[in-house]
């Protein structure tokens, strides 16, 4: 007897939306199931910045109508937190006690904001931005005109700040090694990198570090961070942007490799049969450099979800592991990058 | 109607019998009201107490005044998935979904509600057990949690739930009233974390009335509203859906005034003492449901022919039988209206909302007084569970008129049932001197002696004298909604089921259908009058009920021997907006007749 | 040694209970009542009486009325007629004389069986019809949500007596002895072992048997006839109880402080059946009828 | 040990039980207890801190452990690992660990020792090494009754306590005292003498001679050599300055050498004792402390705590490398590691991961000093009489514990190469009871499962949403610099007592007596969890314990309504539902108890 198989997709990213569709062009009666931690359907997260443009409707970030779901066959997950994968069996069980069976599963959970160590226990008095939910809080609560206290400024963080600065708001930026993450500059690069930032607006300051925050619930503005050196820097929130951390704990007994994300082939199949995994979550073998590695940014997570989908429908294709890799200040100072390119 | 800034959210919360789904929904509403909302409300719930049945209950939630609930909700609220995901769908597009995300039983795939929210609708899951058993160390108080989580999301004041708790919990220990306090503030603290996605708006509620604070009633807290305030004195009953908490009710607010109350054995001896009781000049009612009634009959056709007024409230559900105890029908019209042996007309009101309930509870007593027979005020489950906010009428609006006092000399001339000019007449009271006489079921002369010969003047008397109660003052027993004049369509109906034909109106005028609708308050005896007057202005007639026969069509085409088409319906749900709109399409000629599944009963008769 | 303190070993005690074959009586669906309900252990008392007694599930007929007891015909694996309220005896009655060789079990609560039912009692009583009466007595209205019932205790508050009850509490046992019952019994819920041994007593007696089972309403009464009371006031019949005594057995029924459990009264009697074959017999034999007249 | 002899119930109230079924409910159903190589009874003393009985608590732990306070601090705790409140939806394990150093910390100062002494049996023991598992031998056979002397080389009894753990983890005092304790009740403790066959030394032979029985317990004492590429027994170690063996560096640093490290110092190993030298090395003044692991510290055996404060302090752990070359400049200093790259492999049996090196994948790492802690052997050269040897190079014992020469025994790390303390510790116990048997000539001791009626449940639900206690920590500020101040500050009594709150007590059975049960569902309504099932059946496994239930929905097939222990959380919701109180709340402990023939 044989029955269409069902494909599990966790995530709801760029990479899980592209995976899905491909899976559904490549077989027109295949189950597929998408489980997501996110209340929305799909929509491009790297829009978010547009919320200071005043995109405030979720529906506007939509990438398609949630009428599409329906069209596409894709059962959709939403709310639905994944906290374990038993790779043998062969399901994913949900927070809500519901296990989904699998045929064939693609991982790509994506990661969350990275904090570093020393600021964990800040936690909560930071703004985040991983989610529509994420910018709009952040929307809310940074007044018009007001000032947001960057730690790190990863790339996600770098654009962020550019739409602040564009739409009047101030930004003052703690550097740290995260700083233009995840290329990796050259400390002559780095520097003409800030000082385009500087140029554009923002407040940069190098060569210390964030070792507390704390807030205030009368006075503006009111949040506060504390130097290494004991001085204080006033904003009205404060955001670490300091790379991503692959979101893997829910794997651990998923009977796959993991490192610090789920190691997989250059086919993006992990050491399990049955499961794939493509973007931010998976560390993909890098022949040359004998290493896995991350490859994060829009294009490439998108190139990962459809190329996944296309291998687990048969087919045996290879990511492109040689990638360019480039940030650039232009003449008028204005910053290029390759993790922008959508 | 509703404007798009104006509130109007319906939200359904659904859940297993025992999960206190009622009582969560019960909660919202009267909180709803406190806020200034008008209300409807209807619950819906298994025969079973406990164990797994379906209990849904839903609440509209306006700025404006609605007549009916929606057919889509706003809000779907899940404290049971397997009873809750048949009404996902019910949930309009951006709508909400509530939900524990966290359960503790295992569920087979796909049998969380999750996997059945469409990707236009919004989900919020939250761990809505471990929020109760973190407030109460208990799981008892997700239902309250619940109402936390939708004041948290919908920004509602926690003050309303706050009071409302305590006033529901009152009786009950300090500890109830502060677990679910808890239970409320926990499940709002969750609630207010959450960043809302959908379009959901709340505005402020603002009911205009007479000066007197609105209140939030359902049709039997109406009945006995107007009840006290028309100063009842003797009740007996015997408990029954939907009618048992009119009797419940009575329990607690009749001794202190002073009234009488007594839960009888059963229906037949219910309606007894209260014939009895009201024999002797008291204010006696008593209050069931259509199996009741049945039993009543007999004991109903007594208090006809003795003369003897009473108010007997029937709130109607799925029959016969046992039928559908906790649906609603309007199907003991016929019942009500003819139930008996022999000819034994009474006077039947039929309310069409809350309002309507207290209104006629409070005129009761005097039309039975002065008709000298018994009233049935004929309701059902949809008016006697749904809450509506109804403004009070003012102070003394239902104070009995003086009883008819009887200046008759003593003796051998006194007639109790001597023949007048309106027919009615000198109703001794025990305990007046001189005026003995004997009430009985027997056929009887003008002095009440057994005389078989005095039956056609006696037939003709007891129904003659019930003629004038059509012009009985400040009762509208009709009254006509919408175009004026001549129109196309008119919608005729009676009962709860106005509101859906008002609202049903209000649409197809949008719709540029010349329409009107009349409601007929007074089913026995019938204003003839009016009702023909709307014949003649109304090119087509449609009749739209709750039950299978098409009762009150029945009584209309008998009565006027005009054409009329009906819309029958017998689900044990209320009457759907859009099949008696498409109805009225049809009739209007304005869009080809859409094939409707309206059964034998459907066709113009 | 404390029996708590006993290991049990799971897959021992299923072959045990597996063995003693009472299950077979149950029906598929789980009973619906509310969880704690007395009403649990009756179904465990009649499935463990049929399968002692060895009546076959097909010549068994459950009857019931209306309440939650009328529930109890669906969970069990026999015939069961769900009748109207009040109204089960004159229905049990009937199938009884309509097939004298079914074993009858009429079910009901104390308000099915003295509030709108009690006029059926004492005809079903004297006339000793062949059938069992197992009346679940809780004190309370469960079904309509918690008012009184013709067995709640004085003082109880529920809601149609919101400033406590004040009727006196029919005596049931009492009743039934005068009614003459000829088999009159009580048991209690909390105490299934003993329940089941009064069940199959009651069902092997030959006429009218009444057993009242003492069952608390986990949801509408937290004060009377909980587990936690009757746990401490039921007692057991004296040993020297003599069930043919009818004075004595009004005697003890007539502590309701402290209910006693036991077979209260015991008569053998000729049994409706018994009586109309005999009337039949005899109308042959006497000759009496259209003949005689002509 | 043996409570049975001090249990003040009387024999109603409480039943001992020897069916497997038993046992195996207490190994499935007390993860905790299962995981503690010495079996420590954790529910037990974690109940009694909720009683306000710290005292009793200690005496539980000291059962099991005679150095409660020391191991509440450093052990490795693989029990939080299987804590059931830890399972996937339970939230975070209960800090065991932290609570038995509560119970050793806030007992009363006039604290009573409970020892139960047997008479003099007029045998002698000699015990070389007084590490842990020597100190709970020595401990165990002097209760027993026999006449034990410990021989220890260094200046102080406590072995790798003393001188391999840094003080800011282990404060002598507290080390000082335990031992003492362990040791005052007629161990004649003899420090300063080396076992050997060198000049001064006692050799092997003579102590054989001289004692009917010998324990051998010496530990690992020698650093396990670092296989690089040039030599695999690590010869460029020893060839260059500031390279040196962890082991070696703490044990000269606790002899008294007043030691010092570079500006930028490497550590290799996965196990405390690199985190240790990590840590030291922060306090020495080194600028920048990595600590490179071959596989990810996921996988590494040192609790998170010790992570946490180890990066709290800057030391940065790097994983998935293996170091196969060590450059030198031309003063033959380090100038820095070569590593090669590594993938995960699969499972090893220990639980931790394999590490597959990457071809050509060799980088450098610059550093000016490395420590190479990556585990130490055993060392037999000291013995006069060779004991035979397993194919790991340790000594191979019996399933008494014996060697190949008779009457000697030999325990801890010196049998089983380096692991935790607790399991030597687990070890000397067992090893003392195979030694008792073995001079006496029959066992002293049985295994029994003792099962005691609780009347009421002990917790409430509230308590399973305590957050988890974290360790109040002295701040970085205070640590740097100082090698002795006491990192962790230990649970004040409020936070023992809300900590042990969360405590399940796992060891308290549930159970619905069938006969009783009406199937009410009552407790199924008020569970917490999917713990309570109705049943037709249950899985038996091969060893007569039991396995999975076998769960039905239909009424006719419901044997039984059981609770599913493995899901229990033990709130107690059932019992206080059940409308005939047919639910029974024992608990049931592993004991020892006198040995009836």
């Amino acid at each position: 007897m044989t029955t269409t198989p069902h494909y599990v997709i966790i995530g709801s990213g760029s990479a899980g939306f592209g995976a899905a569709k491909t899976l559904r062009t490549g077989d027109a009666d295949c189950r597929i199931t998408m489980v997501t931690m996110d209340s929305l359907p799909f929509y491009n997260r790297y829009n978010l910045p547009q919320v200071f443009h005043g995109r405030h409707d979720w529906r506007d970030l939509m990438d398609v109508p949630p009428a599409q779901y329906a069209e596409l066959g894709i059962e959709l997950r939403r709310r639905s937190r994944v906290v374990d994968v038993d790779g043998a069996q062969r399901f994913v069980s949900l927070a809500h006690q519901e296990h989904v069976a699998y045929d064939r599963l693609l991982v790509c959970a994506g990661g969350r904001g990275y904090l570093p160590e020393n600021l964990t226990e800040y936690f909560g008095l930071m703004h985040g931005f991983g989610s529509f939910e994420a910018a709009m809080r952040l929307h809310k609560d940074l007044p018009k005109g007001g000032t947001a206290i960057m730690i790190g400024g990863d790339m996600t963080g770098i654009d962020l700040a550019m739409t602040l600065l564009e739409t009047g708001y101030n930004v003052t930026l703690i550097t740290t090694s995260q700083t233009f993450w995840p290329h990796r500059v050259t400390t002559q690069e780095r520097d003409r990198l800030l000082a385009a930032l500087e140029a554009a607006g923002m407040k940069v300051l190098k060569d210390t570090r964030a070792v507390g925050v704390s807030r205030e619930n009368s006075g503006k503005p009111a949040a506060c961070v504390t130097l290494e050196d004991g001085t204080e820097v006033r904003g009205d929130v404060v955001m670490p942007f300091c790379g991503l951390a692959s979101s893997v704990e829910f794997m651990l007994r998923a009977d796959v490799d993991i490192e610090r994300g789920l190691l997989v082939t250059p086919e993006l199949h992990t050491s399990n049969e049955t499961i794939w995994a493509a973007g931010d979550v998976c560390q993909i073998w890098h022949d040359q450099e004998k290493a896995y590695k991350f490859f994060h940014g829009w294009k490439n997570v998108r190139v990962m979800g459809e190329l996944a989908a296309r291998n687990m429908l048969g087919a045996n294709e290879i990511f492109d592991v040689n990638i360019e890799d480039r940030i650039d200040v232009d003449a008028d100072g204005k910053i290029s990058s390759t993790f922008w390119i959508h | 109607m509703i404007k798009s800034n104006d509130t109007d959210i319906q939200i359904a919360i659904c859940g297993s019998a025992g999960d206190g789904t009622i009582a969560s929904g019960d909660i919202m509403k009267r909180a709803a009201a406190a806020m200034g909302f008008n209300v409807i409300a209807f619950d819906v719930y298994p025969p079973e107490i406990r164990g797994f049945g379906k209990c849904i209950s839903r609440i509209r939630i306006s700025s404006k005044q609605t007549y009916s609930l929606k057919q889509e909700s706003d809000v779907l609220v899940s404290l049971n998935d397997s009873h809750a995901i048949p009404h996902a769908a019910e949930v309009r597009d951006f709508g909400v979904v509530i939900y524990d995300d966290n359960l503790v039983a295992r569920v087979a795939e796909g049998g969380h509600i999750s996997a059945h929210i469409d990707a236009a609708q919004i989900p919020y899951g939250f761990s809505i057990r471990q929020i109760s058993e973190q407030a109460t160390n208990s799981s008892r108080s997700r239902n309250v949690v619940i109402l936390g989580c939708l004041a948290g999301l919908f920004d509602l004041s926690a003050e309303n739930f706050h009071d409302i708790i305590a006033k529901k919990f009152a009786t009950k220990a300090q500890s109830v009233i502060d677990d679910n306090t808890k239970a409320f503030d926990a499940g709002l603290k969750a609630g207010r974390t959450v960043f809302r996605l959908d379009d959901i708006k709340v505005r402020a509620g603002k009911i205009k009335s007479n000066g007197a604070e609105a209140v939030m009633m359902t049709g039997n807290g109406a009945v006995v509203r107007g009840f006290l305030e028309s100063e009842i004195e003797s009740y007996f009953g015997y408990p029954i859906t939907p009618a048992t908490s009119i009797m419940e009710r009575l329990a607690v607010e009749m001794p202190p005034r002073g009234g009488k109350f007594l839960q009888t054995e059963d229906e037949i001896s219910a309606i007894a003492a209260t014939i009895g009781a009201a024999y002797t000049g008291s204010r006696a009612a008593t209050a069931t449901s259509g199996p009741g009634l049945a039993l009543m009959a007999e004991m109903i056709g007594l208090g006809v022919m003795a003369e003897v007024p009473s108010v007997v409230v029937v709130s109607q559900r799925g029959g016969p039988s046992t039928g559908l105890p906790t649906k609603t029908e309007q199907s003991d019209l016929n019942l009500a209206v003819f139930g008996g042996s022999g000819d034994a007309q009474r006077i039947v009101l039929a309310p069409t909302n809350v309002e309507g309930c207290y209104r006629c509870a409070g005129m009761a007593f005097d039309i039975a007084e002065i008709y000298q027979t018994p009233v049935i005020l004929l309701i059902d489950l949809y008016l006697s569970n749904r809450y509506e906010t109804v403004v009070p009428a003012d102070a003394g609006t239902y104070t009995p008129k003086p009883r008819p006092q009887i200046n008759l000399e003593g003796g051998e001339n006194y007639k109790r049932f001597e023949m007048t000019k309106n027919h009615i007449s000198p109703r001794a009271l025990p305990g007046q001197p001189g005026l003995m006489y004997t009430a009985t079921g027997l056929e009887h002369n003008e002095q009440g002696r057994p005389n078989d010969d005095a039956h056609m003047d006696m037939s003709i008397k007891r129904h003659e004298k019930l003629k004038g109660a059509v012009h009985y003052p400040g009762l509208n027993v009709s009254k006509r909604f919408g175009d004026k004049g001549k129109v196309d369509v008119g919608i005729l109906g009676w009962g709860s089921t106005f509101g859906e034909i008002l609202e049903t109106m209000y649409q197809a005028q949008a719709e540029g259908i010349s329409c009107s609708a009349m409601k007929v308050v007074m089913l026995s005896p019938l204003p003839l009058q009016s009702i023909e007057d709307f014949f003649d202005d109304c090119r087509e007639v449609l009749i739209p009920e709750l039950n299978y026969e098409g009762q009150f069509a029945g009584l209309v085409c008998g009565a006027l021997g005009r054409p009329v088409t009906r819309l029958s319906r017998a689900t044990g749900s209320p009457m759907v907006v859009r099949e008696i709109l498409d109805e009225v399409r049809r009739l209007s000629g304005r869009e080809p007749a859409p094939v409707q599944a309206v059964g034998a009963m459907g066709a113009r008769s | 040694m404390n029996e708590r303190v006993q290991p049990v070993y799971l897959e021992e005690k299923l072959e045990e209970i597996r063995a003693d074959g009472h299950l077979e009586y149950r029906s598929k669906s789980l009973p619906t009542w509310c969880p704690g309900c007395g009403y649990f252990s009756m179904v465990e008392g009649l499935t463990t009486a049929l399968k002692r007694l060895e009546i076959d599930s097909k010549d068994t007929v459950v009857v019931s009325g209306i309440g939650c007891a009328s529930r109890f015909p669906f969970f069990v694996n026999t015939y069961g007629f769900h009748t109207l309220h009040g109204r089960v005896l004159p229905v049990a009655t009937g199938v009884k004389i309509g097939n004298d060789a079914l074993t009858v079990v009429a079910v009901g609560g104390d308000g099915d069986a003295f509030a709108i039912g009690g006029g059926h009692i004492p005809h079903a009583a004297r006339r000793n019809v062949n059938l069992t009466y197992l009346v679940f007595d809780n004190g309370i209205y469960g079904l309509t949500k918690g008012q009184t019932s013709p067995t709640s205790a004085l003082g109880f508050k529920t809601s149609s007596t919101p400033y406590e009850n004040r009727d006196a509490p029919l005596h049931p046992l009492m009743m039934l002895l005068s009614y003459g019952a000829s088999w009159v019994g009580q048991a209690y819920a909390g105490r299934q072992h003993h329940l089941a041994d009064m069940i199959t007593q009651a069902v092997s007696h030959q006429g009218f048997s009444f057993l009242r089972v003492l069952s608390p309403c986990v949801t509408f009464d937290k004060t009377n006839n909980t587990y936690a009371n009757l746990n401490t006031t039921v007692r057991d019949l004296p040993d020297d109880h003599d069930n043919s005594n009818l004075m004595a057995a009004m005697n003890q029924a007539s502590r309701d402080d402290h209910p006693a459990l036991g077979l209260y009264y015991k008569e053998d009697r000729e049994t409706l059946e018994q009586v109309m074959k005999a009337t039949a017999s005899r109308s042959v034999k006497t000759g009496t009828g259209r003949a005689d007249k002509q | 040990m043996a409570r049975g002899g001090q249990d003040e119930k009387s024999q109603s109230e409480v039943h001992f039980s020897t069916d497997p079924r038993d046992f195996g409910w207490v190994r499935e159903n007390v993860p905790c207890q299962t995981a503690c190589p010495a079996g420590t009874d954790i529910p037990a003393y974690i109940w009694a801190i909720m009683e306000g009985d710290r005292g009793l608590s200690y005496e539980i732990n000291r059962e099991a452990n005679v150095l409660p306070g020391v191991l509440g601090r450093i052990c490795s705790a693989p029990c939080e690992n299987q804590c059931r409140h830890g399972w996937p939806g339970n939230g975070e394990p209960v800090s065991i660990c932290h609570l038995k150093r509560a119970a050793a910390d806030l007992k009363d100062r006039g604290h009573r020792l409970n020892e139960s002494l047997y008479g003099p049996s007029g045998k002698t023991v000699a015990i070389v090494g007084s590490g842990p598992a020597g100190v709970a031998a020595a401990h165990d056979l002097s209760l027993m009754g026999h006449e034990v002397t410990l021989f220890e080389r260094e200046k102080e009894a406590g072995g790798m306590l003393n001188y391999g753990i840094p003080e800011f983890r282990l404060p002598r005092d507290v080390l000082r005292e335990e031992v003492h304790n362990a040791l005052r009740l007629g161990v004649n403790l003899k420090t300063g003498v080396e076992i050997g066959n060198g000049a001064g030394q006692t050799p092997l032979s003579e102590l054989r001679e001289t004692f009917d029985a010998v324990l051998l317990a010496t530990g690992c004492t020698a650093a396990t050599e670092l296989p690089l590429r040039a030599d695999v027994n690590g010869g460029p170690v020893e060839e260059l300055a500031n390279v040196e063996y962890g082991f070696d560096f703490l044990l000269a640093m606790h002899r008294g050498k007043k030691q010092s490290v570079g500006r930028h110092v490497a550590v290799v190993g996965a196990g405390f004792t690199a985190l240790d030298c990590a840590r030291v090395a922060r306090r020495l003044g080194a600028e920048e402390v990595t600590i490179h692991l071959r596989t990810t510290e996921e996988y590494i055996p040192v609790s998170k705590h010790e992570i946490l404060e180890a990066k709290g302090e800057n030391v940065s752990l790097l994983g998935l490398r293996t170091p196969v070359a060590l450059q030198g400049d031309d003063q033959g200093a380090l100038t820095a590691v070569e590593f090669i790259q590594n993938r995960l492999g699969g499972w090893r049996e220990n639980g931790r991961r394999k590490a597959i090196a990457i071809d050509a994948s060799e980088f450098t790492f610059e550093c000016d000093t490395l420590l190479v802690a990556i585990g130490q052997r055993t060392d037999h050269e000291f013995l006069d009489a060779p004991v035979k040897l397993d194919r790991w190079k340790n000594a191979e014992i019996d399933e008494t514990g014996m060697t190949s020469l008779s009457g000697v025994f030999a325990a801890g790390d010196y049998v089983k190469g380096a692991s935790t303390v607790i399991e030597a510790v687990g070890q000397g116990r067992e090893v003392a009871k195979n030694i008792d048997t073995w001079l006496i000539g029959k066992p002293r001791y049985q295994q029994s499962v003792r099962i005691e009626q609780v009347t009421a449940p002990l917790r409430q639900r509230a308590h399973d949403f305590i957050p988890r206690n974290h360790m109040p920590t002295e701040g970085i500020e205070e640590r740097s610099g100082d090698l002795e101040l006491e990192v962790d500050k230990g649970y004040n009594g409020d936070l023992a007592y809300d900590e042990a709150k969360r405590c399940y007590l796992c060891n308290l059975n549930y159970r619905i007596d069938v006969d009783n049960c009406i199937y009410c569902r009552a407790c199924i309504e008020v569970a917490p969890k999917n713990c309570i099932k109705m049943v037709e059946g249950i899985a038996i496994n091969e060893d007569g314990t039991y396995g999975e239930l076998l769960e039905t929905g239909e009424w006719d097939q419901v044997g039984a309504i059981w609770i599913d222990n493995n899901e229990c959380i033990r709130c107690g919701a059932c019992f206080n539902v059940c409308p005939t109180k047919c639910i029974t709340i024992t608990r049931n402990q592993l004991v020892s108890r006198e040995y009836k023939e």
